[in-house]
Parts: structure tokens; C-alpha cells; sequence
């Protein structure tokens, strides 16, 4: 499988959750098998209304380079969805105009927010 | 749409690279002004002094972390975008303020916030009438009348939401944040501005701005052993880019509505972005879902959707030439700008 | 989705205008009602195409022909309900076999019909003028030139033909005639697993992508989601820009921008995952 | 029998936006049937189903409604007006022996015998609406009723069928729509100049990069800036400018004969697209054999076909030099043509490289900012433009695609001239942005 090296995006991820959207606890873990990193960390407020309380979130960093295609693929998002067990994980795509943006990802078919 | 901007002073010239603007009238009686004249003119540059400093991490990133840089830039065309921000580097001050230690202007990201607070709290009510309804329609009610209360209640919420609430500033102070603070007690300069590398090339080839080395620049954006085709597709959007910018529009990244650039007619803090631009090359033509859907997130925002062309006027081998000898103003001059506006059309509104 | 079809209903006819005689990019059509209520119920609701004559001046309201997506008509056959038919080769045969007698039955119809009309209207004359207290004993001038001549939405030639394309050969052949390239195929496994979790499914250019699901009829409830076209498992890096682009649409709209995957080397079906912006950033 | 609403409202609300073409609601459709004139709005949708009684009674009533209305509508006319129509195989024509209707001053030629023919598409949608009874033209002594299935049968291809949809949405809609190589040319005389044209124009672009290079070349050089200055940050886009070439959208519909050279060295193939339809708004004066420049030409395009592709830049060259119909800026720039080359020179030889001359483009920027409006208008509409119709499966779609020139057009300000005539006026306020 193709493997993705994600580790230059992680301290500009990670320094961008703590202290720019103020999430707590951010930290940083390796998932051996995809040689790739990923966060955890807990948000500031609910993320969603269809959430039940403030639970810790798995943020995946990835590049967006405007010419240049990208390494992610569906593959390697179902091994990180497999590595971490969780319902979501959140995309943090790093664009090349330095701005970072976030879009939840559920595996499988998901129902929208009903608000 | 204008906006009223405060400091329009501050944003006083369109790029930074100035024009001779200050030279002395010219009599044409007084042959002593023409020569003051010529020596404030000759003595004169629109060369900059000091180059902006510029780095390029391992991520072959252009930054630019000296606040007095950010600032020029951002000032003068509105190149680059905070890391920690949605577009100016506001996030010195903006801490600051969190923080509690300084009362400056409430910036711009904390009334979105404030804004999306309001908003989840609408909808927590929404959800709670939904909630009544299905319980109703169990009951084998149809709804009907609760239908309209619905209707009413939440549309007083929304003006509520939408009215701006002056009062509740919170200073929040983690643990963490401790780290942010040098001795002095002052929150610490970590938020750096990024260019885009088409950004960075013209503020490095087109204009004298930047302390960075053109062929260097390149050469780190795409690597010296890259294939025409790496090469194509950063001189592509860069002549997309320059294209515009030279016409006189800020232009900004797209990133956030799905395509290339957006188009301003002078900055982020004049006006929305009137255009949006989907940079393609002119024999390349993309799934219809591409293009549809890039064109209702475009449109959504009240934007018109421009898909510019880029052709290739010279063979492969003639731009890689150019290229190796770092002859990159013939490179790009090379290629050749169309453009195709993409709009919805409505039979029914255009019967007479 | 609702009962299941009973054993004994005979299968729902597709009509399949191709290219002559091939049906690569062909397209599917249904002309009968029943047929249309039948599909309803199983899930599948397709977009009638045809002008409504009450009121032909408009375009949101339309009637027969009933145009399927090659998706939910091979979707039909695999599953046992319906069958392709070519139209064209099926009303070239039937014309070329009709009959004397045929033409005879058929002028017999008509009349059945007129003569069904005139009497319905008769009576209702009669019905008025004895409100008001009259009698009148002929109508017939009148009422022959009123006669309602009906032009039927569904071939009674091309009906006779159908069995002939009833065989699991030539269903097997047009089948793969519709889904004849990559494309076609992997956006058809995309289209079954969606069908396959109970979701009714619409062509999607509206909302920018491939489909559009339902979480049931799309008469009475909101689309949930919103597809583009199927995306290489393993291989295919995703276009980020365009994930960007439709997760922003999404949110507007209250649907969810689904990625859906194939998987060339394994038989697992297709792997889904649902993007949302995040709400931050 | 066959109501006629014309319920203009209704189709336009509906058209207005997609997301409302989603909303079906038939119980209103049911009722104009009824002959009740009623604005439909918005039926209610529901989240998801919650398998309730009411729900499942909601579903099954809006399902009734919809069958009702399709069950009800029968299609034809009272023997009285019926007008028969026979199709005829070979041609993929058909004929009316003894036309009558208002059909005939838009579509269907009548011949000397006083047969009207009608081609496949008018044919289908007349039958279809219950204006004629279709027939299948098969010997002297009988002729086939023909269904509305046993005319589809007769499409010869899935594209002519595409094009059909298209057809009978915009006839729906009163459009007046003929197939666009069925209309008489004005203006044949292409042909003659194009050759010689083109080569002109060849020649003239190469003049034209050369001195675009000569020009270029030493101002991305270091030494450029201590040779020359800037007075004004207009110079400084004006050079700028210089970089990039551009192709310039055709604007006056007296140009269009005019062949530029188009390199076509693609690798990949060029497809030669047709304009589909010639389309003209709906008015009584319409004449078939005169009809004039239509006012939207109509390109169809079925996004799930195989065979068909997004056109792409070259092909969008290629058919916007084809198109005939009127595009919304050129009446109002083909007055100011002429003002127009004269300001572009004058503006050339102030702005050119004299230092100190006010730029002509600042002041008239400042004394009429009405131009503004016009500039943005024309960045937004482009120029030539053609109306792509999209088939999904049945549901189609507009779009139109305008060739635009952002490459004339220049939006830069002159923030220090700005400042500099503020400060001389007295009553300056505090400044703002307007531009």
C-alpha cells in the first residue's frame, strides 16, 4: 500500500488546533503501519449539535498543494479509520496559501445534520 | 458591496513596490523647477530599500515572519495569509485580547465566533421543535398548527442571531497558554505569514520584493529533476495568476470555495471577492460534476465563475529550455490567457 | 422502500432507445403508469420527461415517458423485475406481422371506445335537459364531431413483441451494452450499494454531483446525500480542492458530500465515507 | 378536455432554483388539472421517515395525487379538431395533408401542394401535447395510430432523443426553437477572406510577441528599476500586463467573419461541435423563412453519455466563432467603439513611459464613476455566448458560457493620486471606498 508522510504538516497542525481554535490536550501519535501521524485532542465547545457532549476529536493532517496532486486515497483513510476506531475523524487540510481548513469524515454512509 | 474601511490610508498603494508619486511640480516657465524636477526624479527608485526577508521551510513553503513584512505586505496588494488567521495575521493581537492583556479592537474571528455560538443555539431550538412535532405526529396529530408557532419562533431567533452583540468578552487563560508568553509577559510573535508559490514568485520575478533568488525559488517549488509537466502545472497558475494581478485585482486563494483564485477588486477588507477562477489548461476538459459543482459553491457565495484557459503556444522542449536558462519572463510569455464565463441560465426568466 | 413485489406481476417493461441496433449510452424509458406506480414502490422513481396535455406550458409537472438512469434500469433486470426491451426493433417487427385481422381488431377498439363515449355523453344530456324539464330526442349531430380521439401513451404493437426479449442471453447482452465502459460500471456498484442501504436514488447534477439519495420517497423527505462519481479504491488520490468545494456545498443544502470507493481487487462492494465541513477553520 | 394553463408564475418559481425543482408537489398540479388557478408554493418535506402513521398517510396522498394527474390526462382533441400527421420513415419526416393551427407560424414548412412537414422533433411534440394524431404512414388504404411509445421507438438515436428533451422543455416554456442547420445564413461570405485574413493575422501576431518579449524581457531583470521610474502605480501594471498574452473575445457581431488564427496542436482530439438549436424568445411577429439572428443558440450536452466530453478551450474557440446569436454586451459597446480606440490611444501615449502625466484613466475614473457599472457588467456577461443544455438522466440543465476578456479590462487604483487630490480638496472626509 501506498504510504503517506505526513510528519512536516503535523507541528503546523497541532500548534494551529492549540492555539488558534484553543483546543485542549492536543497531542500527537504516530499510526506505524501508514508511516503517518495523527492528532487527538478535545475542542473548545461541541463541534456539532448531533454530538452529545465534548468528546476527543482524531484530526488527520494533509497537504493540499494546488499544483500538485495528493497522496491521500480512500485506502488510506480506511486504515486510519481502522487504526483509531472512531465514529469520525477530521481532515485537516493544509492548503498552500497557508490557511488550514477541517471537514469531518464518517466512514460509511452518515445522515446529515438535521439542523 | 462596499465596506466602510477605517484606515483606507493604510492600504494607500496597491502593491509594494511604490510609484515616484512625491516628485515636485514642474513650472514650465521655470527652467530652475525642471531641473529640481530631474534630480528628484533620477535620485529616485521604485526599488525598495530592504527586500522583504523570506524563507522556504522543508516543506517548501514560502514564509515570512518579521512583523514589519507581514505587515508590508499585507498593506500593499494584501499577499500572504496568517497561519493562525483566516487572512491578515491577526493573531498576535487577537491573543492579547483572549488573553486579557491588552484592550484592542475585537477582531474579526471573534465575532464569527460569537456569530457560530448563536447559531448552534438556533438550531438546538429547531431540533426541539422537530423533536415535538415527530412526538405529535405519534400521536396521530398533523401538525399543522405547530407548524406555523415553528415558523414564527425561529424566525425571531434568527434576527437575533443575526443582530451583532456588543457586550460578553471572556478572557480566556489555559494552562497552556503559558507557552505563548516571553519574559516581558507578551505574547510571542509565532504567527508567521504564508505566501502561495504563485504569490512568492511574483513578488520575486515580477516584482523586486522578496530577498529570495528566482532560480532558487523555482527550483525548490518544483524540483530541478521535474518532469515538463510539474513544470506546466505551476506555470500554468502562475500565468493565471500574474494575468490577473497585473490587470489591477487582488487576487486571493480559492481553496475555501473549491477552485483556483478568487478575484477582488481591491481587498478583503473593501469588498467580497467578485469573481471566482478555475485555471485550466486550454486542452484539458474535466468530469461535468467538477465543473457543476464548483459553480453552485461559487455561486452560493454570490460570485461569478470564471474558467481561464491557459494555452501553450511553443513546443515542450522550447519551454523547457526557457526554463533551464532561467529564462522564465519568455517561459511564461509563452502561454496564452482565454476566458469563459460559466453561469446558470433560467429559461423562464429570459422569455422576454 | 415498501412491499416487496409480489411473484406473480409480470415484469415491468423498459424501453431502450439506442443507437440502431447498440445501446451504449442508450437510453430507458417507461410509458405504462401502472408500471411507473410499481417502480415507485420499489424504490425507484426516475424523472418523467413527457408534456402533461392538461397543461402543457410548463415544465414541473410532466408525465410518460419515464426516463430511468441506465443505473436503476440494470438495476431492475439484475433483481428479476423488469426487462429491456429495443422498441424499435420490437414496432418493426410487429408492424411487419400485422394482419388483416389486426387492422380489423384495432378499428373495432376504436369504435368499442367512441361508442363507450357516446353513450356516456348522451346520457349526460339527457341529464341536463331533464333539469331544467325538457326532452329532446336527437343529439347525434353534435355529438359525433365531439368524440374524444385519444392518442395512448403505450404501444399495443410493441407489447405483443416483448417476450422475445424476456431470454437471459439478450437481457445479459443489453445489460452489458449499458454499462459498457469503466466508468458506467464502477458508478453502477456506487449506485447498487446505495440502493442496497435503503436509499432512493436521483441523478445529481443539480446538486453537483453524480446522485442524489434519498432516505425514501423523495416526494416526502429531503435528499440526505449528496455523490459524485465513484472514486478507484487504492489508486485514485482525492482531489482535495474538490472535497473542499463539496463539503462547503453540503453544508448549505443539509446534505452530506459522499466519497464512495471500488475496489478492483477485492469483492468486498464499495466502501463510503461521508464528508462535512467541520464547522471551523 | 385539454386544459391549457398558462401559469407563468408557477414554472418560473419553479426554475428559479434547483433545490425547489426537488420539492414536487403534485396535489396543486392536481387541482390546476381541476381547472383552479393556484400558485403552488412549497410542499412540507420531512427529514427522514419516522414511521409513523401520519407519514406513511402523507406519502401515500402525494402519491395519489401525482398518479391521478398522470391517469387523468388524456392526450388528443375531439374528432372535430383533430389533425392527423403521418410519419414517414424513410425521411424521418412527417406530413399534415390539411394543416391548420397556430403551430404553423413557428414551426413545419408548408410546401406548394399546401402539405405541411413537420420534422421528427415537431412532429413528437405535437403529438405528444394532443395537438395531432399521429400516424404511421403504411399503405395507401390504411394508416397506423401511432402511441406516443411507438414515436420514441422512431428516435434513430439516443442523442437525437436527448435533443428532443431539450426541444420540447424550451417549446414547453413558448420558446420558438427550430433545429439550428434548418435556418437560412445571412452572410455566407466567410469563406472568400478567411484564408486571407488569417494569415494577416498570423503575421500580425508575430510582430506582436516579438515585441511583447523585447518589451518583457529586460523589465524582469534587476537592472530594470535604475534605468527607469514609476510615476504613477498605473505604469506599473501597464508593464506588468505586458507578460502574459491573451486571446480577446470577439465584440461586435460585424467582426465575426473575422478567422483568427487558432493554433490547434493539441495531443488530444478536437471535437467539432454543432450549435443543437437556434432559439428566439417568444413574440407574435416571428417568421419562419426570415427569422433573424436568433436570441440564444443551444448546444446539447448529456453529462453521462460516454461518448461526449466537456468541450475544451479549443473547442470553445471554435464554437464561439460559429455562434450568430446577439450577446448581451455588444449593442451597447458597438456605440462606443470608436470612443473607445481613441481613449485607448490617448491613454497609450499619456500613459506610455512620460513620467509625471496623469494617467486619462484616473480622471475619467473619478468624473464618471457610472463606467464602473458598465465594466463589471461586461466582465460578468462576457461577450458571445451560447447556452449549453445539460441532460442528467431526464433532468436537464442551463448553462450559458460567454467568452470573456479580463485582459482590457483593468480595475487597478491609483491609491497615491487618490490621496494626493483629496488632500487638495478642502473638505476632505474621511475616505471611503467605493471602487
Amino acid at each position: 500500500m501506498v504510504k503517506m508522510d505526513n510528519s512536516g504538516l503535523i507541528r503546523l497542525v497541532s500548534t494551529n488546533l492549540a492555539f488558534e481554535q484553543l483546543w485542549d490536550n492536543v497531542r500527537e501519535t504516530q499510526l506505524t503501519n501508514l508511516n503517518c501521524w495523527i492528532l487527538t485532542g478535545r475542542p473548545a465547545h461541541k463541534l456539532s449539535n448531533d454530538d452529545d457532549d465534548i468528546c476527543d476529536e482524531w484530526v488527520l493532517p494533509v497537504e493540499l498543494l494546488q499544483y500538485r496532486c495528493g497522496r491521500l486515497t480512500l485506502e488510506i483513510l480506511d486504515t486510519v479509520f481502522h487504526s483509531v476506531k472512531s465514529e469520525r475523524i477530521t481532515l485537516a487540510i493544509v492548503s498552500d496559501d497557508g490557511t488550514i481548513v477541517y471537514y469531518f469524515i464518517y466512514k460509511g454512509l452518515h445522515k446529515p445534520k438535521k439542523n | 458591496m462596499p465596506k466602510y474601511v477605517r484606515d483606507a490610508y493604510r492600504y494607500k498603494y496597491p502593491l509594494p513596490i511604490h510609484p515616484l508619486d512625491h516628485l515636485p511640480p514642474l513650472i514650465p516657465h521655470n527652467p530652475i523647477s525642471w531641473a529640481y524636477w530631474l534630480f528628484c526624479y533620477l535620485s529616485g527608485s521604485n526599488e525598495p530599500q530592504v527586500r522583504v526577508h523570506a524563507e522556504m521551510d522543508d516543506l517548501k513553503r514560502v514564509t515570512v515572519c518579521r512583523e514589519q513584512d507581514m505587515r508590508l505586505l499585507w498593506d500593499n496588494g494584501f499577499f500572504g495569509t496568517g497561519r493562525m488567521s483566516r487572512s491578515e495575521a491577526t493573531w498576535r493581537q487577537r491573543t492579547a485580547k483572549r488573553l486579557g492583556l491588552e484592550s484592542s479592537e475585537r477582531g474579526l474571528e471573534s465575532v464569527t465566533e460569537k456569530r457560530r455560538q448563536r447559531r448552534l443555539q438556533f438550531k438546538r431550538e429547531r431540533s426541539k421543535f422537530e423533536a415535538a412535532k415527530l412526538e405529535l405526529r405519534q400521536k396521530g396529530d398533523l401538525a399543522c398548527e405547530i407548524l406555523d408557532q415553528e415558523r414564527l419562533f425561529l424566525r425571531s431567533l434568527r434576527d437575533k442571531e443575526l443582530a451583532y452583540d456588543k457586550d460578553d468578552d471572556d478572557v480566556v487563560f489555559r494552562e497552556i497558554d503559558h507557552e505563548l508568553l516571553d519574559d516581558a509577559g507578551e505574547v510571542m510573535p509565532i504567527e508567521v505569514l504564508e505566501l502561495m508559490p504563485v504569490e512568492a514568485i511574483f513578488l520575486s520575478f515580477a516584482l523586486p520584493v522578496l530577498d529570495l533568488q528566482v532560480p532558487t525559488l523555482m527550483s525548490t517549488l518544483v524540483s530541478s529533476n521535474a518532469t515538463f509537466a510539474d513544470i506546466e502545472s505551476l506555470a500554468t497558475k502562475y500565468v493565471a495568476y500574474h494575468h490577473y494581478r497585473s490587470r489591477g485585482w487582488c487576487v486571493r486563494s480559492g481553496v475555501k470555495f473549491g477552485c483556483d483564485f478568487l478575484l477582488y477588486r481591491r481587498g478583503p477588507p473593501f469588498q467580497h471577492a467578485e469573481f471566482a477562477v478555475m485555471v485550466l489548461n486550454a486542452d484539458e476538459t474535466l468530469d461535468y460534476t467538477q465543473y457543476s459543482s464548483t459553480a453552485r459553491v461559487v455561486g452560493g457565495a454570490r460570485k461569478s465563475f470564471v474558467v481561464c484557459y491557459v494555452e501553450r503556444q511553443v513546443s515542450e522542449r522550447q519551454i523547457l529550455q526557457f526554463w533551464q536558462n532561467h529564462n522564465y519572463a519568455s517561459a511564461f510569455s509563452s502561454f496564452k490567457i482565454g476566458e469563459v464565463t460559466y453561469r446558470r441560465w433560467v429559461p423562464g426568466k429570459n422569455r422576454d | 422502500m415498501e412491499a416487496l413485489e409480489g411473484e406473480n406481476d409480470s415484469k415491468i417493461e423498459i424501453s431502450v432507445v439506442g443507437n440502431g441496433n447498440r445501446f451504449e449510452d442508450g437510453v430507458c424509458l417507461v410509458f405504462d403508469i401502472e408500471s411507473i406506480r410499481r417502480l415507485r414502490r420499489l424504490g425507484i422513481t426516475g424523472i418523467l420527461t413527457g408534456t402533461l396535455p392538461s397543461a402543457a406550458q410548463q415544465n414541473v409537472f410532466l408525465t410518460v415517458p419515464l426516463r430511468l438512469m441506465a443505473e436503476e434500469a440494470v438495476w431492475l433486470v439484475e433483481n428479476g423485475f423488469a426487462v429491456l426491451v429495443s422498441d424499435r426493433e420490437a414496432l418493426e417487427m410487429g408492424v411487419s406481422d400485422l394482419t388483416a385481422s389486426d387492422w380489423d381488431e384495432m378499428d373495432k377498439q376504436q369504435e368499442a371506445l367512441f361508442e363507450e363515449q357516446r353513450r356516456f355523453k348522451r346520457e349526460q344530456h339527457f341529464e341536463k335537459l331533464r333539469a331544467v324539464g325538457k326532452t329532446v330526442a336527437n343529439v347525434d349531430a353534435n355529438l359525433e364531431s365531439s368524440l374524444f380521439v385519444e392518442t395512448r401513451n403505450e404501444s399495443s404493437v410493441i407489447q405483443r413483441q416483448r417476450y422475445d426479449f424476456d431470454t437471459p442471453e439478450l437481457q445479459k447482452r443489453l445489460v452489458d451494452q449499458l454499462l459498457h465502459s469503466e466508468t458506467l460500471k464502477s458508478n453502477y456498484l456506487v449506485y447498487k450499494a446505495l440502493r442496497a442501504q435503503g436509499y432512493c436514488v436521483s441523478p445529481g447534477s443539480r446538486f453537483g454531483g453524480r446522485y442524489i439519495a434519498y432516505p425514501g420517497d423523495p416526494l416526502r423527505y429531503h435528499s440526505h446525500l449528496t455523490v459524485p462519481p465513484a472514486l478507484r479504491y487504492r489508486d485514485e488520490p482525492l482531489d482535495l480542492l474538490q472535497l473542499v468545494g463539496g463539503g462547503r456545498l453540503g453544508t448549505g443544502v443539509k446534505k452530506l458530500w459522499v466519497l464512495g470507493g471500488v475496489d478492483d481487487e477485492s469483492d468486498e462492494g464499495v466502501t463510503f465515507f461521508s464528508v462535512e465541513w467541520a464547522g471551523f477553520g | 378536455m385539454a386544459v391549457e394553463n398558462e401559469s407563468n408564475g408557477k414554472d418560473q418559481h419553479s426554475d428559479s432554483d434547483d433545490d425547489i425543482t426537488d420539492v414536487q408537489d403534485w396535489s396543486h398540479i392536481a387541482k390546476l388539472t381541476r381547472k383552479q388557478a393556484i400558485i403552488p408554493k412549497r410542499g412540507e418535506k420531512d427529514y427522514e421517515p419516522d414511521g409513523t402513521d401520519v407519514q406513511e398517510f402523507l406519502l401515500f396522498q402525494a402519491r395519489q395525487e401525482m398518479f391521478d394527474t398522470l391517469l387523468n390526462a388524456a392526450r388528443g382533441s375531439v374528432k372535430k379538431n383533430t389533425i392527423n400527421g403521418y410519419y414517414e420513415q424513410t425521411t424521418h419526416q412527417a406530413f399534415i395533408p390539411f394543416p391548420r393551427g397556430n403551430f404553423m407560424h413557428t414551426m413545419g414548412q408548408v410546401d406548394r401542394t399546401g402539405v405541411c412537414w413537420l420534422e421528427f422533433n415537431e412532429f413528437v411534440y405535437l403529438s405528444e401535447r394532443g395537438t395531432v394524431r399521429p400516424f404511421l404512414k403504411c399503405g395507401d388504404d390504411f394508416d397506423l395510430p401511432l402511441s406516443v411509445q411507438d414515436l420514441y421507438a422512431y428516435f434513430r438515436s439516443s442523442e437525437e432523443l436527448d435533443n428532443y428533451a431539450v426541444y420540447a422543455h424550451l417549446k414547453r416554456l413558448g420558446f420558438i426553437v427550430t433545429s439550428s442547420r434548418h435556418r437560412p445564413r445571412i452572410g455566407c461570405s466567410e469563406n472568400t477572406n478567411s484564408t486571407r485574413t488569417s494569415w494577416i493575422s498570423k503575421s500580425f501576431n508575430c510582430i506582436n510577441r516579438l515585441f511583447t518579449n523585447l518589451f518583457n524581457v529586460p523589465f524582469y531583470s534587476p537592472f530594470f528599476y535604475k534605468i527607469l521610474r514609476f510615476t504613477s502605480s498605473g505604469q506599473l501594471y501597464l508593464q506588468l500586463s505586458k507578460l502574459v498574452p491573451y486571446y480577446s473575445a470577439q465584440k461586435f457581431a460585424s467582426l465575426s467573419s473575422v478567422h483568427e488564427h487558432v493554433p490547434i496542436k493539441s495531443e488530444r482530439q478536437v471535437k467539432e461541435w454543432h450549435i443543437t438549436f437556434d432559439v428566439w424568445k417568444p413574440k407574435a411577429g416571428f417568421k419562419k423563412k426570415t427569422p433573424g439572428v436568433p436570441d440564444f443558440q443551444v448546444i446539447v450536452f448529456n453529462k453521462n453519455a460516454s461518448s461526449q466530453r466537456f468541450p475544451t478551450y479549443r473547442e470553445f474557440r471554435y464554437l464561439f466563432r460559429k455562434l450568430e446569436s446577439k450577446s448581451d454586451a455588444t449593442s451597447e459597446r458597438e456605440d462606443s467603439k470608436w470612443g473607445r480606440i481613441v481613449g485607448k490611444l490617448k491613454a497609450f501615449f499619456n500613459r506610455g513611459y512620460w513620467p509625471g502625466e496623469p494617467s486619462s484613466e484616473c480622471k475619467e475614473k473619478e468624473a464618471k464613476p457610472s463606467k464602473k457599472v458598465t465594466q463589471i457588467q461586461r466582465l460578468k456577461k462576457g461577450y458571445k455566448s451560447f447556452i449549453m443544455a445539460v441532460m442528467d438522466d431526464g433532468l436537464i440543465s442551463y448553462i450559458r458560457l460567454s467568452e470573456n476578456e479580463f485582459g482590457s479590462e483593468s480595475v487597478w487604483y491609483d491609491g497615491a493620486r487618490m490621496q494626493n487630490k483629496r488632500s487638495k480638496r478642502k473638505n476632505a472626509k474621511p475616505t471611503k471606498m467605493t471602487n
